[in-house]
C-alpha cells in the first residue's frame, strides 16, 4: 500500500484531495500577484469572486478575511498570503491570527526561539 | 570537464532578501544572522563557480496547481525574477546555462529521474534569496550563470528524502561528465524548522534543526531514511523544505570538508541556516548506499 | 480490491476521431479500419470498465512548451475536452476518478516515479480519440471514468522504453492495491509508424509495426531494449509514441490472452493499429524483468 | 555520458536546443488554437508577429508559409500544424510540400501502403 497524507496535529498538509478543494480559492489569491487583478479586485471584491466559481463558504471567508477557514476550505499558505499581503499584514500578523495571539505576541515568541511542541 | 568545487544549504526566507534589499542587514533583529554569513561569503568569494545549479521550490508564482512538476529543470538562456505580488525584487536577471541544463537534464532523464523541463521560468525568492546570501552586490549582473532545479515541496506527495538524495547523486555524476572546463556549484536551499499556517504556526524546534545540520555532513543516507510525515511533524509543513538539502549534499561526493556554517532563530518565522561545504578533491564516489526510491 | 480486466492498445490519430464524429466510418476509406475494431468493441462491450486509464501524449493543447511534464497525471474530478484549433470535438466531457488518481500518484511516487499533478487538464484527441474507439455511441456521457497519464514522446529526451515498462509495472502495482471493487482498463495509444515532417515524411514501416505488435504480447522486455533513436529510426519521428504501449503492457500481469488486434494503413498519415489483451486472473506478478531506468 | 540526440537523416528531432530555438515561433503558432486570436492573426499578421518576438527569419517564414524553413527553425509540427489548420491545409497537404510531391501524389503513396527507407 503507499504511504497515507501525513496526520499531524495542528498541522495542515496541501494534498490532492485539499488542492482539488481549494482549487477554485487558491487560483484566485494566486492571481492577486498580478498588479491588475489586485486592483480589480479592491474595486469589486464579490464580483472577483465570482468570476473564480468559489464556492459560496470560500467566497465568505474570502470577503470576511476569515483566515483559517480559507485553509479549512483547501487554502494553501502561499496561495492565501498573497491576499494578506494586499491587506498589508505579514506572515507574523497570520501566525498570531492562526495561534490566537496578538501580532506581538506571535512576534515575541519567535524571537524567544520559537514556539515548541512535543 | 566540469569540476563540482563546493555545496551550500541554505535557508532561502524571503525577509532575509528583504533585508538586504532595504539595507537593514546591520539593524540588531538583523545583524546576527548577517554576520553568521560573513565567514561563508569570504570563503564564496575566493572560490568562485562558472554556474550555479540552484535546488529550491516555487511558492505559488511560476507554478500553478493546474500543473505541479515533481522535479523541474530550466532550460532557459534566462530567468526573469517574479513579482511575487509585491513586486520584484530589484536584483539583476537570472543568466541560464542552457548546455549545462541540456546535459544535466539528458543525463537524469536517461537514468530514470522524470524530469519536467522548463523552457522558460520566473524565479522566486526561493532561488534568488540564495543567490544574495552567496552574492550581497551583485551589480548589475550576478556573478555566475545558473541551472534551476525545482522540486515540489508544497503538495503531498512531496518525493521522497531518500529519492531526492538519489536525484542528488545523479546530479553529480551529470555534472562531472559534461565535457568543458566549468566550475560548478551546487545550492540546496529551503528551511530550517517552520511552519507558516494551523495551531503549530511558529513552530521551530532547535534539537532537530542541530541534528540534520550535523548529519547532512556524516550520514545523509540516514536523513535520507526519513519519512514526509517525519519531516512535518519534526520541522514543521513547511521545514519539509529540507529534503531539498539532500539533492545538494547527493551530489557532492563522499570526501567533503565543512567551511563553515551558522544557525539563527528568527528570520520571520523560520529558523534560518547556512552550511557550505567544499568538495574534495577525489570524491566522485557516492556518499550513500541509498536506493534510489 | 480494484482488478485490472484488460488492456487496450490503440493509434489515436486525429482523423479516426473525424471520420466517426462526420459519419464515414462506412466510406471505402475508412471502412476497412473500422470493421477491424468491430470484433473488439464487441468483445469489450461485455467486459465494461469502471475506469479507464489512459497512456497518451498532448498535442501542443494542454501542455506549452514553457513547461513539460515527463510524466504527468491527472488527479481532476472532470476533464473538459480541447479545441486544438479546429473546434472541440463533439463527444461527452471526460469524467474524472479523483481517489483512484490520488492512490495511483502516491503509490507511484513512494516508488519513485517523480510524477507532475494535474489538478486541470484539457484533454486533446490523444485521450478522446481511444476513448471512440472503445465506444464509439456514448451518448451523452462517457460509459467510464477516466485516469489521464501523460507522457512526453515530444521532446527529447523522452523517458527511455525501459522507463515506460517501469512505470506500467508499478502502475499494475497501484491499481491492484486500490481497496474498492472497480474494475480498471488501460489504455496505451499512439503509433504505430509514421512521421509528420521532413524528408521522410509519410514513412510506414509495416515490417516493424508488426514485429511490435507480436512482442508487445511475447516479450515486452525486448522492445523496451530499444534506444529512442531506434524507435525514430524506424518508426518515424511521431512513432516512438510507442513507447507508451509500453506503460499499458507493463501494467498486465505476466499470464494475458491477445483477444483481437488489426492493422491498418493509413490513417491520414499513419499506420493504425489495435491490440486487445484480457488480462488473466492470477496475473499479478511482473511481466518483465526490465530495470528501472 | 548520457544520450545525445538521435540523428535520423531526413528527419527532425525536436530537442531542448530547438525548443530553445524555436520557443517564440512555437508560442505563435500554439496560441492559434484560440479563435479569438486567430481572428488578430488574420486580421494583422505582421503585427501579431511582432508581439511574439520572433527572430526575423522566423518571421519572414511565417509570413510567407515557408513550412520547411519554419521547422528548420525550429519549429515543432504539432505546433506549425495550427498555422496550417488555419490556412484549410492538411497534414497531406503538408507532406507533400515536405517531401517535394503535390499533395495528390503524397496520399497515393501512403494510400499504396506509404514510402519505406532502408
Ligand atoms: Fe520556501
Ligand atoms: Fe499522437
Amino acid at each position: 500500500m503507499p504511504s497515507s497524507t501525513p496526520e499531524v496535529p495542528g498541522t495542515y498538509v496541501f494534498d490532492v484531495a485539499q488542492s482539488n478543494r481549494g482549487y477554485a480559492l487558491n487560483r484566485l489569491c494566486g492571481s492577486l500577484k498580478d498588479a491588475a487583478n489586485r486592483e480589480r479586485f479592491s474595486a469589486d471584491e464579490a464580483a472577483y469572486c465570482d468570476a473564480y466559481g468559489l464556492s459560496p463558504e470560500q467566497r465568505e471567508a474570502i470577503l470576511q478575511r476569515d483566515w483559517t477557514r480559507m485553509l479549512d476550505l483547501g487554502g494553501s499558505i502561499f496561495y492565501v498570503f498573497k491576499l494578506a499581503v494586499l491587506d498589508k499584514k505579514s506572515m507574523q500578523d497570520l501566525g498570531g491570527i492562526f495561534t490566537g495571539m496578538t501580532t506581538e505576541e506571535f512576534v515575541k515568541a519567535l524571537n524567544a526561539g520559537g514556539r515548541s511542541f512535543g | 570537464m566540469a569540476e563540482l568545487i563546493w555545496g551550500l544549504a541554505t535557508s532561502h526566507v524571503p525577509s532575509i532578501g528583504a533585508a538586504m534589499d532595504n539595507g537593514k542587514t546591520e539593524d540588531p533583529y538583523w545583524k546576527p544572522l548577517f554576520d553568521g554569513y560573513a565567514p561563508a561569503r569570504e570563503w564564496m568569494a575566493k572560490h568562485t563557480p562558472d554556474v550555479a545549479i540552484i535546488v529550491y521550490n516555487d511558492h505559488a508564482n511560476a507554478i500553478e496547481l493546474n500543473m505541479t512538476p515533481m522535479f523541474a529543470i530550466g532550460t532557459a538562456d534566462a530567468y526573469k525574477v517574479a513579482d511575487e505580488g509585491w513586486g520584484s525584487r530589484n536584483v539583476p536577471p537570472v543568466a541560464g546555462a542552457p548546455e549545462l541544463s541540456e546535459h544535466i537534464l539528458v543525463s537524469l532523464v536517461d537514468e530514470g529521474f522524470d524530469m519536467t523541463v522548463c523552457q522558460e521560468l520566473e524565479v522566486d525568492h526561493g532561488l534568488t534569496v540564495p543567490l544574495s546570501v552567496y552574492c550581497p552586490d551583485p551589480g548589475d549582473a550576478w556573478p555566475c550563470a545558473v541551472v534551476p532545479i525545482l522540486v515540489n515541496v508544497i503538495q503531498y506527495p512531496q518525493p521522497t528524502a531518500a529519492r531526492c538524495l538519489a536525484l542528488g547523486e545523479a546530479l553529480g555524476r551529470a555534472i562531472r561528465s559534461f565535457p568543458k572546463d566549468l566550475k560548478v556549484a551546487v545550492f540546496g536551499t529551503g528551511g530550517m524548522s517552520h511552519q507558516l499556517a494551523g495551531a503549530r504556526a511558529g513552530l521551530i524546534n532547535e534539537k532537530f534543526d542541530r541534528m540534520f545540520l550535523e548529519t547532512i555532513e556524516t550520514d545523509p543516507a540516514a536523513l535520507a531514511a526519513l519519512s514526509r510525515e517525519d519531516y512535518i511533524r519534526e520541522a514543521g509543513s513547511e521545514g519539509i523544505e529540507l529534503i531539498m538539502w539532500l539533492v545538494m549534499r547527493g551530489a557532492l561526493g563522499p570526501g567533503i570538508r565543512r567551511v563553515h556554517e551558522t544557525y539563527h532563530v528568527p528570520a520571520s518565522n523560520t529558523a534560518a541556516a547556512l552550511a557550505l561545504f567544499e568538495n574534495l578533491p577525489g570524491g566522485a564516489g557516492q556518499p550513500s548506499g541509498a536506493s534510489p526510491r
